[in-house]
């Protein structure tokens, strides 16, 4: 048996990385300091696992797998290339020079949970730091439109609220406000509790942003909240030596979108003429920041890039593989660590249900049932090496730790085969 | 694999060659005596050789430069060029992808870059990013100056600890230089605040702006480090701030031993007068006086060339400050116990009378600054324009009239206010040859670079123009066309640009020094530190620590230390 | 019958039930249910466990009803996501990229001997066909 | 006037990028030559005539000649690109980016047009007679180049962020808008003659906007000035009476948003500020 410490945790935006496995005979038996879907992830990546390439059901060989692939990259006249949240940022790597060469989409999961956020990014900036900064100095503290206590189970006590830091000492010396449609588990914990109305975000960031420049606010409710309150919320912020705003999908897919990320840009910004203020998203698969990063210095672009001209192209809403889909534009797709079929919506999994469906993935999933090609992977993290970004965009190691099964390789070793077919195939 | 350029005018000024016609032979990647008859031929005959360009500074990889990718889509939609079966698709304009920086760089010439500045925490990214650079060679400076471990250290006046450590951070984090940004001034940021003064205080820690230079200088010898320390200056960006400038080359001259042992970078961010953008005019006479008095500063331009930019620096306060006063969007990235960043799109105006005073700045550096030796060519790229303009920059410095042709395009207050017409100044070929090359190479302690020497590496420029022929004062036009593609870019004996076409890929190495350090010091460092990074960061020192594996290309640099 | 406004979102449960794959008796039991005020429950005259089923413009789908924990939300329904909350939503992104997954106008009714379809009957009634 | 008419030979399936369907590039060229432009279907390069039956003649110059298109080109993006003259008539339903910097002529689409009409449009006159999709006259991702000159007309309904970053020229809707129209507007007009979603005129700077029909909410951030009681458009008068506001004051900004006071009964409590 032996022990594996300062491992970096392979499920959620967090990436913790004070992780400690034991290792019995190629299994890990016992986790330490990992949340609780840490600890089961670690312990029961081989539920439901994948032991052979499929071809339409049908077990064949990897070789067979790899060239059916191929086969379908290569006749397709638009395919698209989605998923790369869940795998190493050199799997996704290699992943951006297949579509580059089958001039296909590339696309991450991003674009359905903070692609709002960069696109909002692209017209106004954005005020941020890493985690650390926060720990060290943030006395006030918000989470707007995220739940941590659910989404990222030791966010607040590693990084944000109840974090020890070399000027502010713990959750005692932090002021905590919750901005959310229910009353959330991390809402309880909170100082302060702003119920909002739904979809009104934009609303309350506007009118924060033009209390904060001392603007009079002209109608008596904003966002189901008082003029008065939200003047008083507006001084606090003012006043804070040090503060940060945390926000989630509870932005970026509730009406507005993208604009309601750029309300709190701006806020933020304007925030900076009186004190420090900086905001972080709260990123949800652990290196679906990876893959904004390894796409933007590959292609220009973080996310949605369409390489049908042989140069990258990107403008999301057309781009993008929901839309894609809805539309009916692609004509063969491949699927790297992510099961669509699981979150899209009904249209465009009709849509994905009609065309040539390659899947890399360790599990089974809904889509690998509706995938012509599967070709199962090691779990990334556990079963192979590899680098991911956290949700503040500083860069990890993850680790191997035990061997995957007889025959599985990685996600990068099978993309590595594919794109050296490909290779000879298209030229 | 043989190479020999035949009858090629050669500056190698480094070897003391001021335009010889003469041949250079290669083999296996080094320049050698001679080679066999079955050796591929060049015929330069008429052509100018160089060694391969060396850039100093510029913004080519990390967390940075991707940043301001994502920040501005806009920056590339029109900039694009479809793969090849040679190349990668190509995209950007002012801040491009990683294979297309790789790619223009050959295509100019120039065959080694360093990245100039890249946060310890994130530097994996920047190694990540170097490893998808083709081409050239390469490396990154590590910001230190605002490291809370540093100034824990040198508050305590512990410069052995200190010295052990940044030279700890170099072997775990691979990397080449001691970057200083607006020392103090960046960890004040941190609430919001900066320093004005090179003797502010920078609370908690018991340390000024001035010590920290200091600290840093002395450590840089410490460690026997091949480059001088790098340096951003306080105040950078403010009218006025040449007197910092001059302030911060002077407070380490009495640690000097004839040797350079300070850089200055982008002086012409550093070089303004007066004390409003109103009464603004160039503090490039008074700087250039110093250098010229005093031999242990070297500076780079960091020269603007009019358009498109995308100012990013590690200098959190500076583009606080530039957001306001353009209203552009602005991308702040703080970097826990380490430092920050900041990223404002930016266009320079002929007409603006600011911009215009600026783009004399950096041209009168160049020709008022008397040792060519210690003036190097940069656009900071991408702060003041693109590395692609570099061309455009040498041909002002080879001819007075291309620069009239601009001053009398440019804002007529700046052109009255500035000493630059009457300066009749014109850089020669082998001029040119140091202040892109052969300078920057000595300066970074490069002894296979910038030169063509026996045992040199292979890293050679041909361009298609004959300097014996064409007079550069007047026929600037076609010296920036022939610079624009060069003939041939030979790297470690590949030819990899014919034509200004890319003709061959591969990965350049990426080299970072590993300093000696008593084991029992480092011991007691790490002990300290280790404990230290569990209250300062969230990440932990093990995984902090970057492998050799994790480098596409590593070329590790042992250096006996004076520890 | 009521109408609400239908959110969706991770929780506990959906991250850790994730985990043991997406065909188990847990993830079925933690993600096809939905989120309800007391208030709400009451007015359906439901008590926690009972199967309720839940209609939008874009579609329906049986899930358990389960008494929120993070009340008082009175008119707010939450669903985990999973393929039981993506069938309610629109896939029309305002061309954004991004589906409206969060605020979307629906109603919710009883249906206490209504089968929740497990995730393979379910794809099975998305795509027509047999998977 | 010359008159080509195009119809597609097959029904798309992947997007068809037909940039090269404008006036200027079929002016003074016999069919066999048009048909030797450029397009491409997905990521392969192919030719107007392997895609669409081409018939008829193209005039000397743009100005005098029209295309006319018949037949399903949903997936066919980019007609009209920078086109400065002549007419491009779409019988049916049209794909993104229709008249893309556009610069003169005239674009007519008898069903509906997908979104980006006339993205970063620097002038002349497009017509849809259906709906039209999100982005109306609105540049790419981080651009701040919008609309700068010319008219759109969307009989039907407009989707989200009409107008976005115009710098000036007239967008007119006469169904109903969905958020953000005039989003970070500097210059120009925005008319809605139905309702809107909300949030008219976000960061907008200057312009003018108006609201025939019903507003859920006016923004923080704008401050009610009078009640006017028309609006001018084109020279021509729309009778209100109006609530008038300014804003994005959030951005200093000096727009009017004009929204009818008897569609907006709910916003009658502004009316207290007034003396």
């Amino acid at each position: 048996m032996k022990t594996i410490r300062n491992v970096v945790c392979p499920f959620c935006g967090s990436l913790c990385d004070d992780i400690e496995v034991e290792i019995e005979d190629n299994r890990v038996v016992k986790v330490r300091k990992g949340c609780a879907i840490s600890a089961t992830k670690f312990t029961k990546y081989n539920e439901e696992r994948i032991y052979k390439p499929r071809i339409d059901g049908r077990e064949v060989s990897l070789e067979e797998a790899i060239n059916e692939a191929v086969e379908i990259l290569a006749n397709a006249k638009y395919p698209a290339l989605y998923g790369w949240s869940c795998t190493s940022t050199e799997a996704i790597n290699i992943g951006i020079e297949i579509a580059e060469l089958v001039g296909g989409v590339m696309d991450n999961t991003a674009s359905v949970c903070h692609g709002p956020t960069i696109l909002g990014e692209q017209d106004a900036g954005i005020s941020t730091c890493t985690l650390g900064q926060v720990k060290n100095r943030a006395e006030l503290i918000i989470y707007w439109g995220c739940n941590p206590a659910h989404a990222h189970p030791r966010h607040m006590a590693r990084y944000s609220a109840a974090s020890r830091g070399r000027f502010v000492k713990g959750r005692k010396e932090r002021t905590v406000i919750v901005v959310d449609v229910r009353k959330t588990h991390t809402a309880k914990t909170a100082d302060i509790f702003i119920q909002i109305k739904p979809n009104s975000d934009f609303e309350l960031l506007t009118a924060l942003r033009w209390a904060v420049k001392n603007g009079e606010l002209e109608q008596e409710e904003i966002a189901g909240i008082p003029a008065e309150k939200i003047e008083e919320l507006a001084d606090m912020l003012i006043s804070c030596r040090f503060g940060a705003l945390f926000f989630g999908l509870g932005l970026t897919m509730s009406a507005g979108k993208a604009r309601n990320i750029e309300a709190a840009v701006n806020l933020v910004r304007e925030l900076n003429n009186y004190t420090k203020f900086v905001m972080v998203p709260m990123r949800g698969h652990f290196n679906v920041t990876g893959a904004n990063e390894v796409m933007a210095w590959a292609t220009g672009f973080p996310f949605a890039v369409d390489f049908s001209r042989g140069y990258p192209f990107y403008n999301p809403g057309d781009t993008t593989f929901v839309d894609v889909l809805t539309r009916g534009d692609c004509d063969a797709a491949l699927i790297v660590a992510s099961d669509p079929v699981s979150g899209f919506p009904a249209e465009a999994i009709r849509n994905l249900a009609k065309i040539p469906v390659i899947t890399l993935d360790p599990h089974e999933t809904l889509t690998t049932m509706i995938s012509k090609v599967v070709i199962p992977t090691a779990v990334v993290g556990i079963e192979a090496e590899g680098s991911a970004y956290r949700m503040d965009a500083v860069p990890l190691r993850l680790k191997k730790l035990v061997e995957p099964p007889p025959g599985i390789l990685s996600d990068e070793e099978v993309l590595k085969l594919i794109l050296k077919k490909l290779k000879e195939r298209v030229k | 694999m043989e190479l020999l350029i035949k009858n090629g005018y050669v500056y190698d000024p480094i070897n003391k060659i001021n335009g010889e016609k003469m041949d250079i032979a290669v083999k296996d990647g080094k320049i050698v005596e001679s080679v066999s008859s079955d050796a591929k031929v060049i015929d330069a005959t008429n052509m100018l050789v160089m060694p391969g360009g060396v850039d100093i500074h510029s913004h080519i990889a990390g967390s940075k430069v991707n940043s301001g990718r994502i920040l501005r889509p806009e920056d590339h939609y029109k900039d694009v060029k479809p793969r090849t079966a040679i190349t990668r698709a190509e995209v950007g304009h002012t801040v491009p992808s990683t294979y297309t920086i790789g790619y223009r760089y050959a295509r100019l010439g120039y065959t080694t870059v360093i990245e100039a500045a890249s946060p310890p925490l994130k530097t994996r990214h920047t190694h990540e990013e170097l490893n998808d650079i083709p081409l050239i060679d390469k490396s990154c400076y590590l910001v230190l100056d605002n490291n809370w471990i540093v100034l824990d250290y040198l508050s305590q006046g512990e410069i052995d600890k200190c010295a052990a450590f940044i030279g700890w951070i170099f072997k775990a984090l691979k990397g080449y230089a001691i970057k200083i940004v607006n020392p103090g001034g960046v960890e004040l940021w941190g609430w919001g605040k900066n320093v004005e003064s090179l003797d502010d205080q920078v609370p908690p820690f018991d340390t000024t702006p001035r010590e920290i230079i200091r600290g840093l200088c002395k450590i840089n010898k410490m460690l026997n480090l091949p480059h001088t320390i790098h340096l951003h200056t306080n105040n950078l960006g403010k009218p006025g701030n040449y007197r910092t400038t001059i302030e911060t080359m002077d407070t380490v001259s009495d640690l000097a031993d004839g040797k350079p042992n300070i850089h200055i970078t982008h002086v012409q961010f550093c070089g303004y007068g007066g004390d409003s953008w109103i009464t603004l005019r160039s503090g490039a006479p008074e700087i250039a006086k110093y250098v010229n008095n005093h031999n242990h500063v070297t500076i780079d331009l960091g020269q603007v060339v009019f358009g498109d930019a995308t100012t990013m620096t590690g200098d959190g306060p500076f583009q606080f400050i530039l957001q306001n006063l353009t209203g552009n969007k602005w991308k702040n990235a703080d970097v826990e116990a380490e430092g920050s960043a900041g990223i404002v799109p930016y266009k320079y105006k002929r007409k603006n009378f600011v911009n215009a005073v600026q783009w004399t700045i950096g041209l009168e550096l160049a020709l008022l600054i008397k040792d060519p030796w210690r003036v190097f060519l940069t656009t900071d790229h991408p702060n003041a324009g693109t590395f692609m303009k570099y061309p455009r920059v040498i041909t002002w410095l080879m001819s007075k009239v291309a620069r009239e042709k601009v001053l009398n395009k440019i804002n007529k207050r700046a052109k009255k206010r500035s000493t630059l017409p009457s300066i009749d100044r014109e850089y020669t070929f082998y001029e040119i040859a140091i202040i892109t090359r052969a300078a920057t190479a000595k300066a970074l302690n490069l002894a296979n670079k910038g030169h063509l020497g026996v045992g040199a590496d292979a890293d050679i420029a041909i361009y298609n123009i004959n300097p014996m022929e064409i007079d550069p004062s007047k026929e600037y036009k076609k010296v920036r066309r022939a610079l624009k593609r060069a003939a041939y870019t030979i790297k470690g004996g590949e030819i990899i640009v014919k034509d200004g076409e890319i003709v061959k890929s591969f990965i350049g190495e990426t080299f970072w020094v590993k300093p000696a350090i008593p084991e029992d010091l480092e011991k007691d460092m790490l002990r300290e530190v280790s404990e230290k990074f569990k209250e300062y960061y969230t990440v932990s020192l093990e995984n902090y620590i970057i492998g050799e594996n994790e480098l596409a290309s590593s070329k590790p640099i042992a250096v006996k230390t004076n520890l | 019958m009521i109408k609400v406004i239908l959110i969706t979102g991770r929780s506990l449960n959906q991250g850790v039930s994730k985990e043991l794959g997406k065909f188990s008796k847990e993830y079925m039991e933690k993600v096809a249910v939905c989120e309800l005020d007391p208030e709400d429950l009451k007015v359906l005259g439901l008590s926690s466990g009972q199967n309720v089923k839940v209609k939008t413009k874009y579609g329906e789908v049986v899930v358990k009803a389960t008494e929120s924990t993070q009340a008082p939300h009175k008119g707010i329904a939450f669903i985990p996501y999973g393929p039981w909350a993506s069938i309610l939503m629109p896939s029309a992104t305002e061309s954004t990229g991004m589906p409206s997954l969060k605020g979307i106008d629906a109603t919710i009714e009883p249906a206490k001997d209504e089968e929740i379809l497990d995730p393979e009957k379910l794809i099975k009634m998305v795509v027509g066909r047999e998977p | 006037m010359g008159e080509i008419t195009l119809k597609p030979k097959v029904t798309f399936k992947v997007p068809i990028i037909a940039e090269t369907i404008t006036p200027d590039n079929f002016a003074g060229k016999p069919i066999e030559e048009i048909e030797k432009l450029e397009m491409w279907e997905g990521n392969r390069k192919t030719t107007l005539g392997d895609l669409f039956e081409a018939a008829g003649s193209s005039g000397e110059a743009p100005a005098d000649t029209k295309i006319i298109i018949e037949g399903d080109v949903r997936k066919v993006r980019r007609i009209g690109y920078k086109m400065t003259d002549g007419q491009i008539l779409i019988k049916g339903s049209v794909g993104m980016y229709l008249g893309e910097k556009m610069e003169g002529g005239k674009i007519i689409v008898e069903g509906d047009a997908d979104s980006w009409v006339g993205a970063g449009m620097k002038g002349g006159q497009i017509e849809i007679k259906g709906n039209a999709g999100d982005y109306v006259g609105a540049p790419y991702r981080g651009d701040t180049k919008g609309m700068k000159k010319g008219t759109i007309i969307i009989h039907g309904n407009a989707g989200n962020e009409v107008g976005c970053w115009m710098r000036g020229g007239t967008i007119i809707v006469k169904g109903n808008a969905g958020l953000f129209p005039g989003i970070h507007m500097k210059k120009g007009t925005i008319l809605v003659e139905g309702d809107c979603a909300g949030r008219c005129g976000a960061m907008m700077k200057g312009g003018k906007i108006a609201i025939l029909g019903y507003v859920p909410s006016v923004l923080p951030s704008f401050t009610f000035e009078e009640i006017k009681k028309s609006f001018k458009v084109k020279g021509e008068k729309i009778k209100g009476p109006f609530y008038l506001f300014t804003g994005d004051l959030n951005e200093n900004g000096a727009g009017k948003l004009y929204v009818s006071t008897e569609k907006n009964k709910h916003l009658q409590f502004y009316e207290k500020y007034l003396e």
